[in-house]
């Protein structure tokens, strides 16, 4: 399918963003084949120790191997970005195109509501819920996606709104097609770019803001484990017990510079002036 | 032609009025812009109408009014006894592919998206779809090599015979016309309006064309209509018109026609 | 003209409005009594009864939701908090202050460091001082920003013990000279408005550089050149001027952004400001400073909404001619 | 949050004595050398994580804001640290009368409120009415349940009328700090939960609040119209709110903060290898404090206990007819998780050796504790196996978790989200009960939450928790079938053999008497266990160096605040740079 300029051949940001993700997701995909230890076993004589050659990146409190842990917290910590992105990206799509190609009074107040969702800053409010109700992870995911799905839904809006006017709307429409149809076999495939472009993006803030909240003691709980949640261990004492910190928090910025990268890759190759 | 009058007529536009709501952001108060402002008109199967006036004059959106894309704040538009502002969305749609618009810019009148031979999919009937393809395909004069392309993979020309070819899938009765060839170089141009010529007579369709562009009026025009500011200022057919002009307006076009 | 901010201004009441009540939703929905704060052993049920009503939970929510919009509509009185019996309205103005402060110098800050650096890089595409320049903003603008604080104070306040990692002064600022103070005042804002700004300073830049690089490119910036106009002239009046508009929009996204990181800021940095006030009220379940405080945050973003708005109106040719428009 | 159990009969004439206490070691007071003149001047300044909540004792819960209100306000009298007399403070003198009805105080004539209006007997007795008031909604109220009237007999004089005689009756007419009446008889009771009193307090105490900075710093200067004249010596003490651990404990090293209480075991570790090799001014202070962390078994099955509820069936009927838990409903069950859990390795691991073993109700710092009287359940998994065998616990399908009947032996166990030692015991806890097949979920939950949940619901299966505990032994909130419905007595525990020696225990003639029930019940509650306890816990706290004659034991760190103070020689920029 060659719907895109030919400028794929020099796109540094894309291809260095692909192979940072995929080095994590090797990490994260292999990560058990380098530490034998289980995340969970705990050795409570042996905790919080530095790095050795037992245990790499050291123990935790309750002498869990720290390297496992990374493992385990990273998976969880993609999956609720991922998840949540995912999930916002649905809500915000089908909002974003039901809003627009209805119009009039329904597209005046989603779009209020869009405008209100998009004023809460996302931390706070996050934090609000989150705190205020029993943080578990999958209440979590589903925050993050009901708090995330406005820019989707808005890049939506508008490109429908764009589209929705251009004369290959109007000539299928005149064909007599039903409007379902217009929307998902017409309209959609060509506001993904936009879509798919900003969802990348999504996935590195939504990582930041799990992250933050786990600092804040709100994120993923124990005995399962976030990144987030790792850092927030080596909290009490950062340099000190560095190796909880540091790693950790290293993995957090390379994968969002990552999906960042990426995001940016995307949004060049896909160059959406340039297709229509 | 004269015997054309005593046909019944295919469309019958009366006293038609189209105002836009202007967005602005933010606010909820809409201001509106009137486009249309009080025209009516008839067309008789197998001729060609032809509006003209000058971009912004409102004749694409009779165009749209007629389509159903913008509402329409008074007036009636009558498609053989039908009146269309008062269908139900459903037998709107049924009664669309009777009335088939071809669009000035054809690199927006394609899904950049779909694939040629996608395009006749969504219509023609499954198991006839291959030889319809084809035959429609010839009949605008392309190969059927392109079935397999992109649109951003075809010239203008081919582009604009692909969406003539997508109107004639569904055997309209009616073709809307807008600006159907002026973003065409010169000598696609001339094929295009061949193609048009021929295609009204074997198909034997009625147009409805929009243009400012007056070679094509002068090639394709039965009966012409000179819009200014959303009105008609005259109504003649083409040989009147040209022969006796009443309006400055129009003299100056049709010195534009002569000088060319 | 001013009617269109009229109008502007008013389409933002209904938006605060449902802002407001949804909060008010969730706060009041969310389960939890914040009366189990008071529970004692030989506490009866007409002592918690007392509690309740201390703080108006006896009611129906509809009747607290009302009553709460009729005080904050007609008296501009936001309650008095559940956790010490304070006027939530004096307990923001206190606190509104340092969170004006740090957000004001981070946007300073940010503004300048990303403008600078954006055309800085910009008229340097694709060499290796845009490219490090580059790199090191998306590693700020992908840093944890409470890690990013930690880190710094690790690094400048335990190791290099240069700067001071906590509060807006220091304990003995009253016995300082005026210079003295000054000096205090920014040697404690350094680090905070260093973490708060960093990323918000990567963002501006990334669209001022990518916003100068098209500007640079675009056919009048050519034409303008082809005519003879000086370098100078055309960076200035054309290219910077056009890249800097779409910032007055992002400034809409900018403030809550803003805030969420004052968030972690204040907490890490012990700074008095709103978003400690509301850690702290999340966790002590303190409704009237928990709603008091959103209702702050939605009127300040929506605030600079219209702000960001009208200047986009003012500043673009497009918008302020057309047909409708201010 | 660490709730309070309140002090509801204290042991004045207990035969407690330094010597039986055997954690001796972490009591001490440090005093400096007698022959040194003492020098006024210099600054504390205090580092604490969370901004107290009100100067105004009627309202403060806080461990900050009850350290603040004991430095502004004074009592009548204040407990020894034998925990058998008093020392005077607003009251000169005390006698009780010949019929144990009636306690006379003798109020001190030299004490003026901060503000300059002399202290008299009008405030005792409005500090009275204040602290029954139910608007008011005292957390101590109960202490003065037994207490018929105050009456002011003259300035100087007032009368503490009993219904009974408790061997309580001095500590609970004590108990409260005075308020002054002329302040706040003109506030109504309902608004002065809002009032300004709150962040402005006039008080007798040492201290005298000079400024407070919202989230910043608090500021208490050095009260001159003190009634112990020369004291205190310290000019200043400032409280600056540090909420993040991390620079807290910088700000201890770098000497910006004097003394922070409560610093994590691990922490306080690390300051005290500095402090012994000499790397450091700040100094360690340890002692056994009060309290103790345990794990709550809910004893009633939870569903019936909501749907009698619902029916409307009446208390008593409730309670002998209640369901037991399919779980812990039997105390061999209870046996046997105790017994497999090596509370050792938990107590070591999350205190890093700051705490002590708990076997019983009665804590270590009481001089009711009796050791020898609890029962011990040691670590031994194969015994805990072989007692859940018997009540039918097996792994009869092989998947490695037990099952009786086909039912898994599964459960929830809930504490409170934030608190690191309680979030690192459920975590330990479920991987060691793993170990014998019972599969434990740790659910960690805000304090609203998991209280809403616990005191009046009852809707839990296991709680990981700790009570803070009063200087007497009082269990009838927690255990006694009594309070079967106060939100304390969560575990649905009911038994008549300790309902009838708590009322033994506290109706007994004298302490000699009353320490052979409180020995019975440490017997019968360490067998029944309702709770198992995990460990009680070591204050760890740090100051500088340079502050001399702090008393620290069991009752706390500020005992003798007006006593505290800094050599010349020893003081630094901080102590110098404030203009009086």
């Amino acid at each position: 399918m060659k719907i895109l300029p030919q400028k794929t051949q020099t796109n540094q940001s894309m291809t260095s963003g692909c192979i940072t993700i995929g080095l994590v997701f090797i990490f994260l995909l292999l990560g058990p084949l380098l530490t034998p230890i289980n995340h969970t076993s705990q050795n409570l004589s042996a905790s919080l120790q530095p790095p050795s050659s037992s245990h790499w990146m050291g123990t935790d409190y309750y002498g869990r191997d720290v390297l496992a842990r990374l493992v385990f917290g990273g998976r969880i910590t993609w999956i609720i970005a991922i998840a949540s992105t995912f999930m916002a990206v649905n809500i915000g799509t089908i909002i974003g195109l039901f809003s627009a190609y209805q119009g009039g009074w329904i597209d005046l107040i989603v779009m209020r509501l869009v405008d209100v969702m998009l004023a809460f800053p996302k931390l706070f409010v996050v934090l609000l819920i989150v705190g205020l109700g029993a943080s578990s992870t999958s209440l979590l995911i589903w925050v993050l996606a009901l708090f995330s799905w406005m820019e989707i839904a808005r890049i939506v809006r508008s490109e429908v709104m764009s589209q929705k006017n251009r004369t290959y709307i109007k000539s299928v429409r005149a064909l007599g097609l039903r409007t379902p149809r217009i929307v998902f076999i017409h309209i959609l495939p060509n506001v993904l770019g936009p879509v798919i472009v900003s969802s990348v993006l999504l996935i590195s803030t939504i990582i930041l803001v799990e992250s933050s909240l786990s600092f804040l003691g709100l994120g993923v709980q124990a005995p399962s484990a976030s990144w987030g949640s790792i850092l927030n261990d080596g909290r009490i004492d950062p340099l000190g017990t560095w190796w909880l910190s540091v790693p950790a928090g290293l993995l957090i910025l390379t994968t969002v510079i990552g999906f960042n990268l990426i995001g940016n890759g995307l949004h060049k190759q896909l160059d959406l002036k340039k297709i229509v | 032609m004269n015997s054309s009058r005593q046909k019944q007529p295919i469309l019958e536009v009366n006293n038609l009025h189209v105002e836009y709501p202007v967005n602005f952001r933010g606010g909820f108060r809409r201001q509106k812009k009137q486009a249309v402002n009080g025209v009516s008109f008839t067309i008789f199967p197998g001729e060609c109408f032809t509006i003209v006036g000058e971009s912004g004059c409102g004749k694409s959106s009779i165009i749209d009014a007629i389509l159903g894309f913008v509402k329409i704040k008074t007036g009636t538009v009558l498609f053989e006894k039908q009146d269309l502002t008062k269908l139900t969305p459903k037998n709107f749609r049924k009664l669309r592919p009777k009335i088939q618009p071809v669009f000035q810019d054809y690199n927006q009148a394609l899904n950049p998206h779909q694939r040629i031979e996608d395009i006749f999919r969504e219509t023609l009937p499954k198991h006839l779809l291959e030889s319809q393809t084809d035959q429609l395909l010839s009949s605008v004069g392309l190969s059927k090599e392109i079935i397999r392309c992109f649109p951003h993979q075809l010239s203008g020309g081919q582009k604009q015979r692909v969406v003539l070819a997508r109107a004639l899938s569904v055997n309209p009765a009616l073709l809307l016309l807008d600006e159907p060839v002026t973003s065409l170089d010169m000598s696609v141009f001339v094929q295009i309006v061949e193609l048009l010529i021929s295609l009204r007579k074997t198909r034997n369709l009625t147009f409805l064309l929009v243009s400012h562009n007056l070679s094509i009026v002068h090639l394709l025009a039965d009966r012409v209509a000179i819009m200014k500011n959303g009105q008609f200022l005259e109504q003649q057919p083409l040989t009147t018109l040209l022969r006796n002009p009443k309006h400055d307006y129009t003299k100056n076009f049709i010195n534009q026609i002569t000088q060319l | 003209m001013l009617n269109g901010i009229i109008r502007r201004i008013l389409s933002a009441i209904p938006t605060l409005l449902v802002g407001i009540t949804l909060c008010f939703l969730i706060i009041h929905l969310a389960p939890g009594n914040p009366a189990t704060r008071f529970l004692n052993p030989s506490q009866t049920a007409a002592t918690q009864e007392i509690i309740r009503e201390r703080f108006g939970l006896n009611q129906s929510l509809p009747i607290q939701y009302f009553h709460w919009l009729k005080q904050v509509l007609f008296h501009f009185d936001f309650g008095y908090s559940f956790y010490n019996g304070k006027d939530c309205t004096e307990v923001l103005i206190s606190a509104l202050g340092p969170t004006i402060i740090l957000s004001f110098w981070a946007l300073v800050f940010a503004l300048s460091v990303g403008i600078s650096l954006g055309i800085f890089t910009a008229l340097r595409a694709d060499t290796h001082v845009d490219r490090v320049i580059n790199s090191t903003m998306m590693i700020f603008l992908s840093t944890p920003a409470f890690w990013l604080g930690l880190m710094f104070i690790g690094l400048f306040t335990i190791h290099l013990n240069w700067l001071p990692g906590s509060h807006l002064h220091s304990l003995y600022y009253d016995q300082l000279d005026s210079f003295g103070q000054l000096l205090d005042s920014v040697r404690h804002l350094i680090l905070p408005v260093f973490t708060l700004g960093l990323p918000l300073a990567a963002t501006v830049f990334k669209y001022i550089r990518a916003g100068m690089i098209d500007a640079l490119q675009s056919d009048y910036t050519l034409a303008a050149r082809a005519r003879g106009i000086r370098q100078s002239t055309i960076l200035w009046k054309y290219s910077l001027k056009n890249s800097l508009l779409p910032l007055v929009s992002l400034l809409g996204v900018i403030i809550p952004a803003l805030l969420s990181g004052a968030v972690i800021v204040e907490v890490v940095f012990a700074l008095p400001g709103v978003g400690r006030a509301m850690v702290t009220a999340v966790f002590g379940r303190d409704y009237p400073i928990l709603m008091a405080g959103a209702s702050l945050a939605f009127f300040i973003v929506i605030l600079f909404n219209i702000v960001a708005d009208i200047f986009y109106r003012i500043l673009d040719p497009r918008i302020r001619n057309s047909a409708g428009g201010l | 949050m660490i709730l309070q159990i309140c002090l509801l009969c204290l042991n004045i004439f207990s035969l407690f004595s330094c010597q039986k206490n055997h954690h001796g070691q972490f009591e001490h007071s440090d005093l400096y050398p007698k022959n040194q003149q003492i020098q006024d001047g210099g600054t504390l300044v205090i580092g604490i994580r969370a901004e107290p909540e009100s100067i105004n004792p009627l309202f403060a819960l806080s461990q900050s804001s009850r350290n603040i209100i004991r430095l502004v306000f004074s009592r009548l009298a204040d407990i020894n640290e034998d925990l058998k007399g008093f020392t005077p403070r607003l009251a000169k003198s005390w006698e009780i009368s010949t019929d144990n009805s009636q306690i006379t105080f003798h109020l001190r004539t030299n004490v003026h409120w901060q503000d300059g209006t002399p202290f008299t007997s009008k405030d005792v007795v409005f500090t009275y009415q204040m602290h029954i008031n139910p608007v008011v909604a005292w957390d101590g109220m109960a202490y003065k349940q037994n207490i018929s009237s105050v009456e002011a007999f003259n300035d100087s004089t007032v009368v503490f009328s009993f219904y009974e005689n408790h061997r309580s009756m001095l500590s609970d007419a004590v108990e409260g700090y005075i308020l002054p009446a002329h302040i706040l008889q003109n506030i109504s009771p309902q608004n002065l939960f809002t009032s300004d009193f709150n962040r402005h307090p006039i008080g007798t105490g040492p201290f005298q609040l000079n400024s407070w900075i919202d989230m910043q710093t608090i500021t208490l200067l050095k009260n001159k119209r003190f009634y112990e004249s020369g004291k205190p010596h310290l000019d200043q003490i400032i409280f600056r709110i540090i909420p993040d651990n991390f620079n807290l404990l910088n700000q201890l090293k770098a000497g910006e903060v004097d003394l922070v209480e409560s610093i994590y075991p691990k922490d306080f570790q690390a300051i005290i290898q500095n402090w012994n090799h000499g790397h450091s001014d700040i100094r360690p202070i340890s002692y056994l404090g009060r309290r103790y962390d345990f794990i709550g078994w809910n004893m009633i099955d939870p569903e019936s206990y909501r749907n009698s509820i619902d029916r409307g069936e009446s208390q008593d009927a409730i309670k002998y007819n209640i369901q037991p838990n399919r779980l812990f409903g039997s105390q061999k069950v209870r046996a046997a998780l105790t017994m497999a859990l090596d509370r050792e390795a938990i107590m070591n691991t999350v205190n890093f050796g700051m705490a002590v073993p708990m076997n019983g109700p009665v804590s270590p710092i009481l001089p009711s504790y009796n050791e020898a009287a609890n029962i011990v359940w040691e670590y031994n998994p194969q015994k805990a196996l072989k007692f859940l065998a018997e009540q039918g616990w097996t792994d009869s399908d092989g998947d490695n978790i037990l099952d009786k009947n086909g039912i898994p032996f599964k459960f929830e166990i809930l504490t409170e989200s934030g608190n690191l030692l309680w979030e690192q015991v459920a975590t330990i806890v479920q991987a060691q009960l793993a170990d014998i097949g019972i599969q434990v979920t740790p659910r960690f939950l805000e304090p609203a939450l998991l209280y809403g949940k616990l005191l009046p619901a009852k809707d839990f299966d296991a709680v990981i928790i700790g009570w803070s505990v009063g200087l007497t032994p009082d269990f009838s909130p927690l255990f006694h079938s009594s309070t079967f419905y106060t939100p304390f007595h969560f575990t649905g525990y009911y038994s008549r053999e300790y309902d009838r020696l708590d009322e033994l225990a506290k109706t007994a003639a004298n302490d000699d008497m009353a320490q052979k029930y409180y020995d019975k019940i440490a017997q019968l509650l360490s067998n029944d266990l309702p709770y198992t306890w995990l460990y009680y816990r070591m204050e760890c706290s740090a100051v500088h160096g340079r502050f001399k004659d702090i008393i620290y034991d069991r009752r706390g760190l500020y005992n003798n605040p007006e006593d505290w103070w800094i050599p010349l020689d020893e003081r630094q920029y901080i102590d110098k740079v404030f203009k009086k």
